[in-house]
Order: structure tokens, then C-alpha cells, then sequence
């Protein structure tokens, strides 16, 4: 054994990393040379000198930049919640699931019969996320699909009371849900980060969710015993 | 007194200002020469000297900024990142950001501090390191002071800088500074000497202790000629800098941040400045001393030369940095006592019988001295290599014992009470 | 700047040190003070090397050798063995102070009296 | 089905074995655990500890609201057995008193100092008895049923 | 012989660099040599085990993802494997391939973590901490194919896991497993041989096996010592009897000997997942027969499973209603910590933390 | 320029004097001592212009490098950790002593500025000022001595005896006083293994 050939070895090691490629993933967006503008703008280098020559100046002066989206995995829980109220029965399932107890869900006898048990008006649902730890069995608990986690998870906030997604805020959100626990999904090729599903038809697993299949399909799927009040 | 004639920096200067009819001023200076009215050179004088003095300052503090850069920069392309690149092009100005950033964080001063000594020491620790810069010849006639002691000078002001940690430690009253000086004085001790014998080989080759004096005398590189010298001059400057794997003062896994832990602001930015100013300097140094100094081929100018050669040793000490884990103290001591000394020892015994036999080596000579030096210089490393280094080969990673068990039914039994 | 002027120097210098030497409690001030009188005495000593003749230059002599030359600078040859002996001097006495401070956990000299009757 | 049991000691072995260390200690057993009494919990742990139940795995209280109980989750190394032992800790809840362990294994330190923090059973006989998660002063002990 | 000199007492956390978490020493040092050390815990104490009283089994694998945080797939299965043999359930036999893949890669996950910040101890200037989080951020994207999330995972259940893995997942692990042996090798080239991490580590905070035994300290370090017990293999759950496995030991027992152990178990993990893709078939991931609500029997229960970090095991105790009575976790964190006195005392203040992060432990663990 | 020289010499010794009583009069030990270390720069300072390199170099070398840092590392063993590095003069001398010190700065001043010290340039001929100078040239007699005489050739000049003191110093050390130069390093051999003797601690405790 030599000594200092160990030490050689790791300077070699990070000798390599020095000519190899970067793993650093720029985000929200990365500076592109005058080559990388000319191929994010989708032209030719020689083009672009001519065409945008202060385009092509900032660039070599390395001001220019180019947006990146991060991959991210269609099942990617984003701190963001996706909410499809005509699917919501106002059941409560995600209420009592949830491990913290953060959705607070006020709802008033109504909905498509007005018949007093089968369907409610959703009064309120607030979700506090500022509380919430993304833990996602809500949506695992809601039997009509109608909640999903959301893809989104730029929400910081210097309010703290802005956190919580209210009625309002969950119906007017642009609707990104996330794949997770929804196979149907995944199996219609769904990429949240593509395009919005704004169709709550396309959400669940079913297009019209009935009280028949809210006694019979789902509960029975769900649930081998009386569910019991704790 | 220097001579203004002596460097052409304080020439050009000089005979811009002065309306003196020195015939070396003739034909030299901008418009002319002449600005000031006769009678008055000795404004002249010294004119020239803040002038330069104050251009040199603001040089190094452009040339602190981009080590700053660029010691991220390449560190974080060591790791596999990119490194700063936001803010200017290629991150240029991110350390004029970082600038502005420290220059408007709180000042806080700790309530046990004794507030002379922790004000004056980030003071005391910039200015040896601006001292170093007055002997340093960056190029052919580029120099501010050409005394004939500057080696000798430059080790002695080099020394200096561990008063200020002792004094901020004493100042903050923060017990990871005390460790933090505690170790900076023990180290400084232990590595001023090998540091100093190193260069005597050179002084033996050049004959002089002036830096211009050695740099003309080096026809041949002295790294090559003085191998082990050059080994240990790094190795000592190293440790004298704190970087790594010598940089137990400011260990920042151990004692947080050493003798800055209490600083913030502008007090922080001094240590900060006068470090990347000290370990620029030495790397001026090593290139005077070791490296030919300006000396290259012709059509690129000598003060590149100069500064291309100090790059490159500051980028290998930052690939040390980025490679390297860190030694321990009493590590550090033990190398120093143990391996470096008697390696300059070496040297010293060698170069002194070499320069018996060749007494005043021309470059054929030399270069059979550099091929002695060389074969003295492996194989002293790899002998104390095998007497200092670790006991375990570290290679083939000496205690692992795999043994290949496929199920729980043919286990082997384990060791039941009374030690393994 | 002549030889009167550096004498002085060195003087009021000697002197501070004599002071603090005097006053001083604290062993490693005593020190400092003892190396400022070192300090005092190498002003001095340069300073006469630099404006005084040497013997063997005094006269005319009739040709000048190195050995004469290199006599004139027996007073830089002192300041440096003054230097060195004061390094030494150091060690030993911060040796002595840390030695006391541990045994006695006082640096202070007037309470280093167990010899007193 | 995963081997979750196959490697605890049944219980009427471990009772027996028990018994023959220390006569007339178990109180009760179960399918792989012991029951047994207090006052002679440490001449059992040095016995089991002899029978190569080298490693104290764990110690946990139990608030069994009339009672509490403390169970001990033992390994052997050598003979790839679990046993687990359990005492019950007095009647009553007011300051229930266990002997400590510490002398057997080293192991227990921490744990039973959890315990004692957590749900108040003192052991007695460990040298460093005071509280490991909550701070000095803590009124209460949070793992007991009748904390909040 | 070093200078006798005052002793001096330092608070070293809860906010040190070091100290991996919110972890607090009261260390007194003599010179540089540490003569006392007291560990102070519970800045991190939430109180896990009592929350877990009021909620139902499904909602407690939540609270297992952040006790040890850096390793939650296999806080979920230890748990999950604790609920199964209270409950009686039978796991399904493609939920638990995917639950020991998952277990494995967390395993090289938190091995990653705990050689990347010893190393940083050691003062690399996280070099080799950032080659690993690179890698580790390449699992931690598979586990986000797998489960949505990359930390806090909740993907297990009882028997079995909530969902497959969805199709890209397969590949993007191929790719992993071949990827994955020459970043170790780099790393064995950045580090394994460095003169520095050798005499640095070599001899540093020794214990003997027996000491360890005694002590209850399991996992990697009583591996370092030459105790050859892995419960993946003593005591296999899941179907680690059907994979075969090499269990890397040192004698040396000192923090390289720790160190290595885990560079040389992350090589054997990768074998332990390509076994897995080789068995994996097709079916269920969780029974049809296990319902959402588990209201297990009366009775305890106890598993111990081989974590990153050591044995951890829940024992819980059921009174037949929809939420555990009693829920105790043996968090290999806390009891590793048993001996840190006995390992620093005498050490020097640089191999305090060095011999800290060769412990591996995770605060999140430690205080619950 | 003499009357630069003769300006720069006296701040520095205005620093030398300020800082040395600083040194004397501080309370706090450490601050003390970065007086004293101020103070022997600028005694380096004050070497530098009476042409003594080597000497202000080995100064700062020594004193500033050395012994100033190790005086700081004394202070910080030998802290006080209740009442810091603060210290008191003893009243009682202190008039005495400042007493003392005035006189024997009275008498000094009186015997520098009363003796008619030999002034160099009067005592000289010309060649031999002009070879301290170092405005020489080396030249073998023709008894094979070297022998120095006047030169007029100014390159020559920056290798005087006091411009450039090094080398000449050097041969000084290792001729004629090589026998002092011996019993200092054994001096110093001795202090440091005295000094460590000192500080060990006893094995037997």
C-alpha cells in the first residue's frame, strides 16, 4: 500500500464530477446559454444571433432564462387539495378519517330529492392545510371520488389564515387531482401536470354516483362491519 | 528606503506626477509627466504610494470576490451541482450579493464580549494578510517593494494572524472560540517551523531571500528542483490558512464556526475577507517561490503568467477542500512533528550536499539535482507513509469479513456469553 | 534622526518596562515588561551600530576588509542573540507562570509568599 | 402467513423454566408470555439472563387503569428466542414501585427511565431515576390513562 | 502528554451542526479530551405513542412516518407487521414484495443519510454527503412514483400496500439497480480508502460485542462488532426467507468498522430487491378481506423488525376496539444511545461527533 | 527625504512609547498584550529605518509571531474564569516606580545628549564611508586579501553592508561568532525542554 494513493483515488473521484454532468435541478427556472436559448426558442443558433440580437446577448451575458417544471409523478401528493362538488355527497368520510381532524364540513339536508338522509347541501368545507400533513386518507376515505389530492405545491403564504382551502377557494381552483388511490386514473393515462380535468365525470369511478351504489357497492366494499361511532 | 525607479509600477506613476529630471523618467508616465511643479517630489513620492497602495487594496478586494466565486463555483462542480449562477452572468455578481447581504445584517455584539479586543480583531486578522501583497512581485517589474528580506518578512507578518483569533476568542468569550484558538496556536507553532526550513533549500539555490531575486534565479521551476520542499511549503501554508484537511480552527462540524461564532456583519466579512486575502497571497507566494513566478513563454505578459499560475493553485487547494475530510488535532500535530520536520530535514541535508557537488548549478545541473531530489522525495513519503500511516490498509478495507448465510437453518452459531 | 534621538527612544522605553516590572502583580505583565526592557536595549544596540565607528575602521585604515566591514554590524549580531535569549526566556517564564497558576491558581506574584516567615 | 411467532417461547415453557430458577415466581402464563411476581422479578432476570437471554429488548408500561404492568421483551442471541415477561406493578395507581433491571442489563437505562417519565412507575435501584423526554418539573406522566 | 488544564463544561445543541436534530450534550472536556457527556432528550418529543391511543390502526401508520423520518417505509412495516400479527390478517403475497422492495430501498435510503452526515462529521464538506443525497433523491423519486410522497410515505397497510406501483415505476427501478453498485463503488473510491477517514475512524470509539449485547444495541453497530445477527435473516418476516443475502460483519468494532458495514449492506440490499423483482407476481396488493376499520381481537402483540438503524419493534396492546389501548414503540435510536457516555469519554472533541453519526441515530426516533 | 525619515521615526516611536505604556497601565492582561505586540512592531518599524532588515524581520518574526502568541496562549490557560484576564498594579510602588523610571530616563537623556558619541562620518575617510555605504567594489590585493574600496557605479550600491546587512550578518554568525550562536541553540534546547519539564504533568499523580 502506498500511502496517499486513497487520497489520490478521492481526488479522482471528484475530478470526474468536475467534467461530468450537474445533477443541480434549477427551479422555477434555469439560465440557458446562447445555445439553450436557441433551442428553447426552437430555432437555430445563427438564426437567433440575427434574428434577436439582444436575446442572443443576454443569453452570453448568461441573463436569459428558460421556465422549468420539475418531474413530478402523476401520483405526487402536492400540498393542494382538488374537490369536485357535485361528486360530494357531504358525507363526512374524509372528516372522520382525517388523523388530525382538520375538515370541517357543515352540511344541510337537501341536494337532488330534498329528501331528508340521501343527499346534503354542502354548507362548508374548509380543509385547514396549514394544519394538514398530507397524509391523504381522506381521498383514500371518500367512496365517490370526489376529493383529490392536488399536483400544486407552490401555496406558501405569509397568512396563515390563507392556508385554509375553503368552499370557495376548492370550486374555483383550476383542477389538477393527483393519481394517487385513483386507479382509474392512471388507467385513462391521466398527467396531472398536462392538462386540468375539469370534468367530473372523467374523476370517479363512477359518472353518477347513486344512493343505491353509495349502500350497496361501495360501503359494502369498504366496510365488513357496522361502522361504529368512536 | 525603496527606490521609485525599482518597480515600474511606482516608475510610471511616479513620472506622471513628478516634473523631475531623472533620465529614467524620460519618454515614461502619461501626458507627458510633469503634473505637478518642480520642488514637489517628495508629493510626488508620495502620491505614488497611495495611489498605488490604494489600487492594490481594491485589486485584491476584486481579486477576494472572485475567488469567492470561484471557490463555490468549482466546489460546487466537484460535488456534481452548478454552483452560484443566478444573479449576473454565471453567478458573477453573486459575491458583491453576498456583500451587500452581510453588510446589512445586525451587528451583534455578545453581552460578555470585551468590546475592544472583538472589534479590533477582525482588524488585527486583515492586516497581516495586506502586508503579504506589499513584497509580492506579480510580474516582470511589477512589484510594490522589492526588500531583501521579503521571505523572511512574508513568514514573519503570515504568523501574525492567529494573535487576532486568540484575541477574538478572548473577545466573544465563546468557548468553541476558545477551542477554536487554542488550536490555531498549536498549530501555528507546530507548522511555522517546517514551513521555514522548506524554503531554505530554495534560499541555498538562490542565494538571495529577496522574491524577485528567486524568481530570476529560477531558470528551472523550483518545484522541480525542490520536490520535497514544494511538498511541504503546501502542505505548512496549508495549514497556516486553515483549509482543509487542516482547518480544525474553524471546524464547522465540531466547533460551529470557531473564533467567528459570535461575529455577524461586517466583522464576519472582515475574518471572511482577510482569509480568502491570506490564501490568495500564499498562493502568490508558492508561485513566486516555487513556480517560476511570472517567468513563461513570451507573447502572453509576465502578470499573467503570474496570475494564471496563482489560479491553479488555488483551484487544487479547493479540490483538496472539496476531496478531503478533516484531521484531528492532534493529528495535525503529530504530522507536523513527526513527518514534516524530518522531511525538511531531508531536504535540507540533501540540497546541501548537492549544492557541494554542483555549487553554482546551471540548468543541466539542476536538472540532475531535480531527478535526485525527486528519487529522495518518493521514496522518503513512501517510508513514512509505512511507519506513520494508518495501521489497517485502508484499500482493500482491511476488517470486513462477508460471510454468506442463504436461510436461518444454517446460521452459524453465535457467541453466547464471555466476549466474542 | 540621530544617535541622541534613538538613545532616548530606547530609554523612555527601558524605563516604561522598569516601571511595570516594579508595579506590576500579574506574572505575565512582569514578563512583557522585562521584554520591553530586551526591546529597549536592542534599539540601543542597533542604533549604535548604525551611527557609531568600529575600532578597527577608526583612523584610516590602511585597506578595508569584510572582517572590518562585517564588525561594524556587532550590534545587529547582539539584537538578534538578544531576540533569541529573550524567546527562551519567555518559554521558560510563561512555563514557570502556567506551573504556579496550576499549583496555586493565582498569576500573581505578590501572593507567592509561602517563603515569607 | 409471515413466521411472526415461531421464534417466541411458548408460554408454559418459559413458565417452567422460570420455575426452576426461581421457585414459585410465575403467577399466571399465556401462549408466549409469563406472568410473574415482582419481589422476585430480579432473581428471574438474573436466571433468564444466565439461560442466554442475553439481550433486554425492551421494557414497556402498560396502564391497565387498576393496575399497572410493566413487560419485558427479552432475545437470546444464541438460542434465536424471544421471551416476554410481565409484572404487574402492585395494586393501585399511587406511586407504583418496580425493582430495576439495570443490574441484569445495561440495556435498561434509557428505557426504564422512558417509562418512569412516561408513565410514572419508579424503579428502584436504578441510580439515574429522572425524567428522559419531559423536562425537570413536568407535572404528571402523559402515558397514563388519566392525563388528559 | 497534553496540558492539565481547567475543565470546561459546553451545552453542544440543541442547535449545533453536529448534533442531527435537535439533540443536546452537556459535555465537559478537558483540554480537547471529554472527560463527561450527559445526553439531554425531548426537543422532539410529540407524544406519539399517546396520540396513537386515540386513532385508528390505518391513521397511526401516519404517525410512524415521522418518528424516524429518514426511514419511514420501514417504520411502516414494522408497524404494519405488528397490526397483522395482532389481527390475525394475512398479507397479500404481491403486497408484501412491494412492502419489502419499498423497505429495502428506504434501507439504502437511510444507510445513505447516516454514512453521507457521519462523513460530513468527519469534515468532507459534504461532498460525499451530496453524491449520496443524489442517489438518495433518486429513490426518494421512486418512492414518489410509488406513493405520491417522498418522505413521509404512509404507503403501507395492513395486508399489504394501498395501491401497485404504477407502470413506470418498474423501469425507473431497473434503472436504479444498475446504476446504483458503481456509485457505491465511488463513493468506496472517494472515501473507503482515504488515509484521512482511516486514521481518523481507525480505533475510535471501540466496544466489545459483549458490552454491546448487554447494552441492547442492535442493528449495524452490533453487526461492527461481529455478532453476525440480522433479524431479516434470524427471524425472517415478510419473505426475506426466501431471499438469500449476505450480512456483512466487522470485528473491529470501531466507527470505520460502522461505516463500512453500511456501504457493504447497501450492496447487499440491492441484491435483496432484485431477488424481490425476480418473485414478484402479479395479484392483489391488499385482500379483499381486510376491511378499511381493523378492530383486532383482544390481546399484544410484538414484532421485531430489522430497521436501518436496529431492532424496531411496536408492541401493541388491543382491548378489542377500533384504536390501539397501548402503543410502545422500541426505537433503536434511543437505545443506541445507551452507551454514547461509555463510546466518548476519552475521545477527543473532534471524534465527538464522529462517533455520534457513526451511531446513526434519528431524532425524530429518539424522542417520539 | 531626511526629513521624512526623521518624521516617520518619530511616530514610530511615539507608537513604541504609547503602546509600552499601554502595556504597563492596562488592567485587562490580554489587551496588555496586544499593546505589547503593537509596540515591538513598531520597534520593527524603528529598525527597518536605522537599516537593520534582518533585525526588524527576526523582531517581528519572534517577538509579534512568537512571543506574543505565546503570551496569549499563557493568558488564555491562566484565565481567571470569574473575574476574566483583569489585574492590578500594587499601589505602593507605583509612585516609586514611575519615580525610578523618570530618573533613569533623566540620566539617560542626560549621558545620550552629553557625550560626544564619534560621528561616523567624521571619524571616516571616504573610502571607508563610502564602503559602508555600500558603495564599494571587491578587489584582491596583492596579498590575496579581498579588500573593499570606493565605487562610484550605483548598481553596485543596493549591496552594501547596511542596505543589504543578510548576507554579511550571515557570514558574521557562522565566523566569528559561531561559538555564541552554539551555546543559544543549546540555551534554547534547554528552555524547551525545561519549559516542558515544567508543565508535564507529574505521571505518578
Amino acid at each position: 500500500m502506498i500511502y496517499g494513493f486513497g487520497l489520490a483515488k478521492g481526488m479522482g473521484v471528484t475530478l470526474k464530477a468536475l467534467v461530468g454532468p450537474s445533477f443541480t435541478v434549477q427551479y422555477p427556472d434555469r439560465r440557458v446559454g446562447i445555445m439553450g436559448a436557441a433551442k428553447a426558442a426552437g430555432i437555430s443558433t445563427p438564426s437567433l444571433l440575427f434574428k434577436h440580437p439582444i436575446k442572443a446577448l443576454r443569453a452570453v451575458l448568461g441573463f436569459e432564462h428558460i421556465a422549468v417544471m420539475p418531474t413530478q409523478s402523476s401520483r405526487f401528493r402536492g400540498n393542494d387539495f382538488t374537490w369536485y362538488e357535485d361528486r360530494c355527497t357531504g358525507c363526512a368520510s374524509c372528516a372522520k378519517y382525517c388523523p388530525l381532524g382538520i375538515i370541517k364540513i357543515v352540511t344541510l339536508p337537501g341536494g337532488i330529492n330534498m329528501q331528508e338522509g340521501e343527499s346534503y347541501a354542502i354548507e362548508t368545507f374548509d380543509i385547514d392545510t396549514g394544519r394538514c400533513m398530507f397524509c391523504a386518507l381522506c381521498v383514500e376515505a371518500c367512496p365517490y371520488d370526489a376529493l383529490h389530492m392536488g399536483s400544486e405545491f407552490e401555496r406558501s403564504n405569509y397568512v396563515r389564515m390563507d392556508l385554509v382551502l375553503t368552499k370557495e377557494d376548492l370550486i374555483a381552483a383550476p383542477k389538477h387531482p393527483s393519481t394517487w388511490f385513483r386507479p382509474q386514473m392512471e388507467e385513462a393515462g391521466y398527467s396531472p401536470f398536462a392538462e386540468a380535468l375539469e370534468d367530473m365525470k372523467k374523476a370517479g369511478r363512477h359518472e353518477t354516483p347513486t344512493v343505491d351504489e353509495l349502500t350497496q357497492t361501495w360501503v359494502k366494499d369498504r366496510r365488513t362491519d357496522e361502522v361504529v361511532e368512536d | 528606503m525603496p527606490d521609485p525607479f525599482d518597480s515600474i509600477l511606482y516608475q510610471y506613476v511616479y513620472c506622471t506626477l513628478s516634473s523631475t529630471d531623472d533620465v529614467a523618467c524620460v519618454g515614461s508616465g502619461l501626458f507627458g509627466g510633469g503634473l505637478l511643479p518642480g520642488g514637489l517630489e517628495w508629493l510626488a513620492y508620495v502620491l505614488t504610494a497611495v495611489t498605488i497602495v490604494a489600487v492594490l487594496i481594491n485589486a485584491i478586494l476584486g481579486g477576494v470576490l472572485m475567488m469567492i466565486w470561484g471557490e463555490r463555483r468549482l466546489l460546487g462542480r466537484f460535488q456534481g451541482r452548478t454552483g452560484p449562477n443566478r444573479w449576473g452572468p454565471f453567478g458573477l455578481l453573486t459575491p458583491i450579493a453576498d456583500a451587500v447581504k452581510t453588510m446589512f445584517k445586525e451587528d451583534v455584539m455578545p453581552t460578555v464580549s470585551d468590546r475592544l479586543v472583538f472589534t479590533a480583531a477582525p482588524i488585527l486578522m486583515l492586516f497581516p494578510a495586506l502586508l503579504i501583497y506589499a513584497v509580492l512581485p506579480f510580474g516582470a517589474g511589477t512589484w510594490l517593494a522589492d526588500i531583501n528580506v521579503a521571505l523572511l518578512f512574508i513568514i514573519a507578518i503570515g504568523g501574525a494572524n492567529v494573535l487576532a483569533i486568540v484575541a477574538a476568542a478572548l473577545g466573544s468569550g465563546n468557548r468553541y472560540a476558545m477551542f477554536s484558538a487554542m488550536r490555531s496556536v498549536a498549530m501555528l507553532i507546530s507548522y511555522e517551523i517546517p514551513l521555514v526550513i522548506s524554503l531554505i533549500g530554495v534560499l541555498m539555490l538562490s542565494g538571495s531571500l529577496s522574491l524577485v531575486a528567486i524568481v530570476n534565479a529560477q531558470t528551472l521551476p523550483f518545484f522541480i528542483v525542490q520536490p520535497l520542499g514544494f511538498f511541504v511549503f503546501l502542505v505548512a501554508s496549508m495549514a497556516e490558512l486553515n483549509r482543509t484537511p487542516f482547518d480544525v480552527a474553524e471546524a464547522e462540524s465540531e466547533i460551529v464556526a470557531g473564533y467567528m461564532t459570535d461575529y455577524s456583519s461586517m466583522k464576519f466579512g472582515l475574518f471572511f475577507l482577510s482569509e480568502f486575502a491570506a490564501t490568495i497571497a500564499t498562493s502568490g507566494v508558492i508561485t513566486a517561490v516555487f513556480l517560476g513566478g511570472w517567468h513563461g513563454f513570451d507573447p502572453i505578459p509576465s502578470q499573467i503568467w503570474f496570475i494564471g499560475k496563482m489560479v491553479a493553485v488555488l483551484a487544487v487547494i479547493v479540490w483538496i477542500r472539496a476531496s478531503w475530510p478533516r484531521l484531528r488535532i492532534d493529528q495535525i500535530m503529530n504530522f507536523a512533528w513527526k513527518a514534516l520536520f524530518e522531511l525538511t530535514l531531508i531536504n535540507l541535508v540533501v540540497s546541501g550536499i548537492l549544492l557541494l557537488i554542483w555549487p553554482s548549478p546551471s540548468t543541466t545541473e539542476l536538472w540532475y539535482m531535480a531527478g535526485i531530489n525527486w528519487v529522495v522525495f518518493l521514496a522518503s513519503i513512501y517510508i513514512f507513509g509505512k511507519v506513520l500511516g494508518p495501521k489497517h490498509d485502508p484499500v482493500k478495507a482491511g476488517n470486513i469479513q462477508p460471510d454468506v448465510t442463504l436461510s436461518d437453518s444454517d446460521a452459524p452459531a453465535l457467541p453466547t456469553g464471555g466476549g466474542d | 534622526m540621530n544617535l541622541e534621538n534613538v538613545l532616548l527612544v530606547s530609554a523612555i522605553i527601558f524605563a516604561i518596562g522598569l516601571y511595570g516590572a516594579m508595579t506590576r502583580r500579574n506574572a505575565i505583565i512582569l514578563l512583557m515588561s522585562i521584554e520591553l526592557m530586551f526591546n529597549a536595549v536592542n534599539i540601543a544596540a542597533v542604533g549604535f551600530s548604525r551611527y557609531t565607528v568600529p575600532t578597527a575602521l577608526a583612523g584610516d585604515p590602511v585597506s578595508v576588509t569584510t572582517d572590518m566591514v562585517q564588525s561594524a554590524l556587532s550590534g545587529h549580531i547582539f539584537a538578534l542573540f538578544i531576540i533569541a535569549a529573550a524567546a527562551a526566556e519567555v518559554a521558560l517564564g510563561l512555563a514557570l507562570v502556567i506551573a504556579i497558576y496550576r499549583q496555586r491558581e493565582t498569576a500573581d506574584v505578590s501572593e507567592l509568599d509561602t517563603l515569607r516567615g | 402467513m409471515p413466521a411472526n411467532t415461531a421464534f417466541d417461547t411458548s408460554g408454559e415453557d418459559l413458565a417452567t423454566q422460570i420455575e426452576a430458577i426461581a421457585s414459585s415466581s410465575v403467577t399466571a402464563n399465556g401462549d408466549t408470555d409469563v406472568w410473574v411476581s415482582s419481589d422476585r422479578l430480579l432473581d428471574v432476570m438474573n436466571g433468564l439472563k444466565e439461560a442466554g437471554y442475553e439481550m433486554l429488548i425492551g421494557v414497556t408500561g402498560v396502564d391497565y387503569v387498576g393496575y399497572f404492568e410493566v413487560v419485558y421483551h427479552l432475545l437470546s442471541l444464541s438460542q434465536n428466542k424471544r421471551a416476554i415477561v410481565k409484572v404487574k406493578c402492585g395494586e393501585g395507581r399511587i406511586d407504583p414501585v418496580m425493582p430495576s433491571v439495570l443490574s441484569v442489563w445495561r440495556g435498561a437505562e434509557l428505557q426504564e427511565r422512558e417509562v418512569y417519565d412516561l408513565m410514572g412507575i419508579r424503579f428502584e435501584g436504578h441510580d439515574d431515576m429522572k425524567r428522559i423526554f419531559l423536562w425537570e418539573g413536568f407535572e404528571g406522566h402523559p402515558h397514563r390513562k388519566d392525563f388528559l | 502528554m497534553p496540558l492539565k488544564t481547567e475543565p470546561i463544561t459546553i451545552n453542544v445543541g440543541p442547535q449545533h451542526p453536529s448534533t442531527h436534530g435537535v439533540f443536546r450534550m452537556r459535555v465537559t472536556f478537558d483540554g480537547e479530551e471529554v472527560i463527561d457527556v450527559e445526553p439531554i432528550f425531548g426537543y422532539l418529543h410529540r407524544g406519539s405513542e399517546k396520540l396513537a391511543e386515540s386513532r385508528t390502526y390505518t391513521q397511526i401508520v401516519t404517525l410512524t412516518d415521522r418518528m424516524d423520518y429518514v426511514a419511514s417505509m420501514t417504520s411502516n412495516l414494522s408497524f404494519i407487521l405488528s397490526v397483522e400479527k395482532l389481527s390475525g390478517i394475512d398479507p397479500s403475497p404481491r403486497g408484501v414484495w412491494l412492502r419489502m422492495i419499498a423497505a429495502e430501498l428506504q434501507r439504502i435510503a437511510s444507510h445513505l443519510v447516516a454514512t453521507g452526515f457521519f462523513l460530513q462529521d468527519l469534515g468532507t464538506l459534504g461532498t460525499p454527503l451530496i453524491y449520496m443525497m443524489r442517489e438518495r433523491e433518486t429513490i426518494l423519486e421512486l418512492f414518489e412514483r410509488l406513493c405520491g410522497a417522498r418522505i413521509t410515505n404512509s404507503y403501507m397497510r395492513p395486508g399489504g400496500v394501498f395501491m401497485d406501483a404504477p407502470d413506470d415505476f418498474w423501469p425507473a427501478l431497473d434503472r436504479f439497480l444498475a446504476d446504483m453498485p458503481h456509485r457505491i463503488d465511488e463513493y468506496e473510491d472517494l472515501i473507503s480508502g482515504n488515509e484521512i477517514v482511516a486514521v481518523r475512524c481507525d480505533g475510535v470509539a471501540v466496544v466489545d460485542s459483549q458490552t454491546l449485547i448487554d447494552a441492547s444495541i442492535t442493528g449495524p453497530m452490533l453487526r461492527a462488532s461481529g455478532i453476525d445477527w440480522d433479524l431479516r435473516n434470524r427471524q425472517p418476516y415478510e419473505y426475506y426467507d426466501r431471499v438469500k443475502f449476505n450480512r456483512p460483519l466487522a470485528t473491529a468494532s470501531d466507527n470505520y468498522a460502522r461505516y463500512i458495514v453500511r456501504i457493504h449492506e447497501m450492496r447487499e440490499s440491492l441484491g435483496i430487491i432484485k431477488q424481490c423483482l425476480e418473485q414478484i407476481e402479479p395479484g392483489p396488493v391488499r385482500p379483499e378481506s381486510v376491511p378499511f376499520l381493523i378492530r383486532p381481537p383482544a390481546g399484544d402483540s410484538y414484532v421485531g423488525t430489522e430497521s436501518p438503524k436496529g431492532e424496531l419493534g411496536f408492541y401493541l396492546v388491543s382491548d378489542g376496539g377500533v384504536a390501539p389501548y397501548r402503543c410502545k414503540v422500541r426505537a433503536p435510536s434511543l437505545i443506541n444511545l445507551t452507551l454514547l457516555r461509555e463510546m466518548l469519554i476519552g475521545d477527543k472533541l473532534a471524534d465527538l461527533f464522529v462517533t455520534f453519526g457513526s451511531i446513526d441515530i434519528n431524532m425524530g426516533e429518539v424522542d417520539r | 527625504m531626511d526629513g521624512t525619515i526623521d518624521v516617520v521615526f518619530w511616530i514610530m516611536s511615539a507608537g513604541a512609547i504609547g503602546a509600552a505604556l499601554l502595556v504597563v497601565t492596562v488592567k485587562d492582561v490580554f489587551r496588555a498584550a496586544l499593546a505589547l505586540a503593537g509596540s515591538f512592531l513598531a520597534v520593527a518599524g524603528i529598525f527597518f529605518l536605522l537599516q537593520a532588515e534582518f533585525v526588524a524581520v527576526a523582531q517581528i518574526l519572534v517577538y509579534v509571531g512568537a512571543i506574543s502568541i505565546i503570551v496569549a496562549f499563557a493568558i488564555l490557560l491562566t484565565r481567571d474564569m470569574g473575574q476574566g484576564n483583569q489585574t492590578q498594579s500594587s499601589r505602593f510602588l507605583v509612585v516609586g516606580g514611575g519615580v525610578m523610571a523618570a530618573l533613569f530616563v533623566l540620566v539617560a537623556g542626560f549621558v545620550a545628549y552629553d557625550t560626544a558619541w564619534s560621528d561616523r562620518d567624521a571619524a571616516l575617510n571616504d573610502n571607508t564611508i563610502a564602503v559602508l555605504n555600500g558603495q564599494y567594489e571587491e578587489v584582491t590585493d596583492a596579498s590575496g586579501d579581498i579588500i573593499l574600496i570606493a565605487s562610484t557605479d550605483t548598481d553596485v550600491a543596493m549591496n552594501g553592508v547596511f542596505s543589504d546587512s543578510t548576507g554579511w550578518l550571515g557570514g558574521l554568525l557562522v565566523r566569528d561568532y559561531v561559538l555564541a550562536l552554539q551555546v543559544l541553540g543549546v540555551l534554547l534546547l534547554a528552555s524547551i525542554i525545561g519549559s516542558i519539564a515544567l508543565v508535564r504533568e507529574q505521571a505518578t499523580k
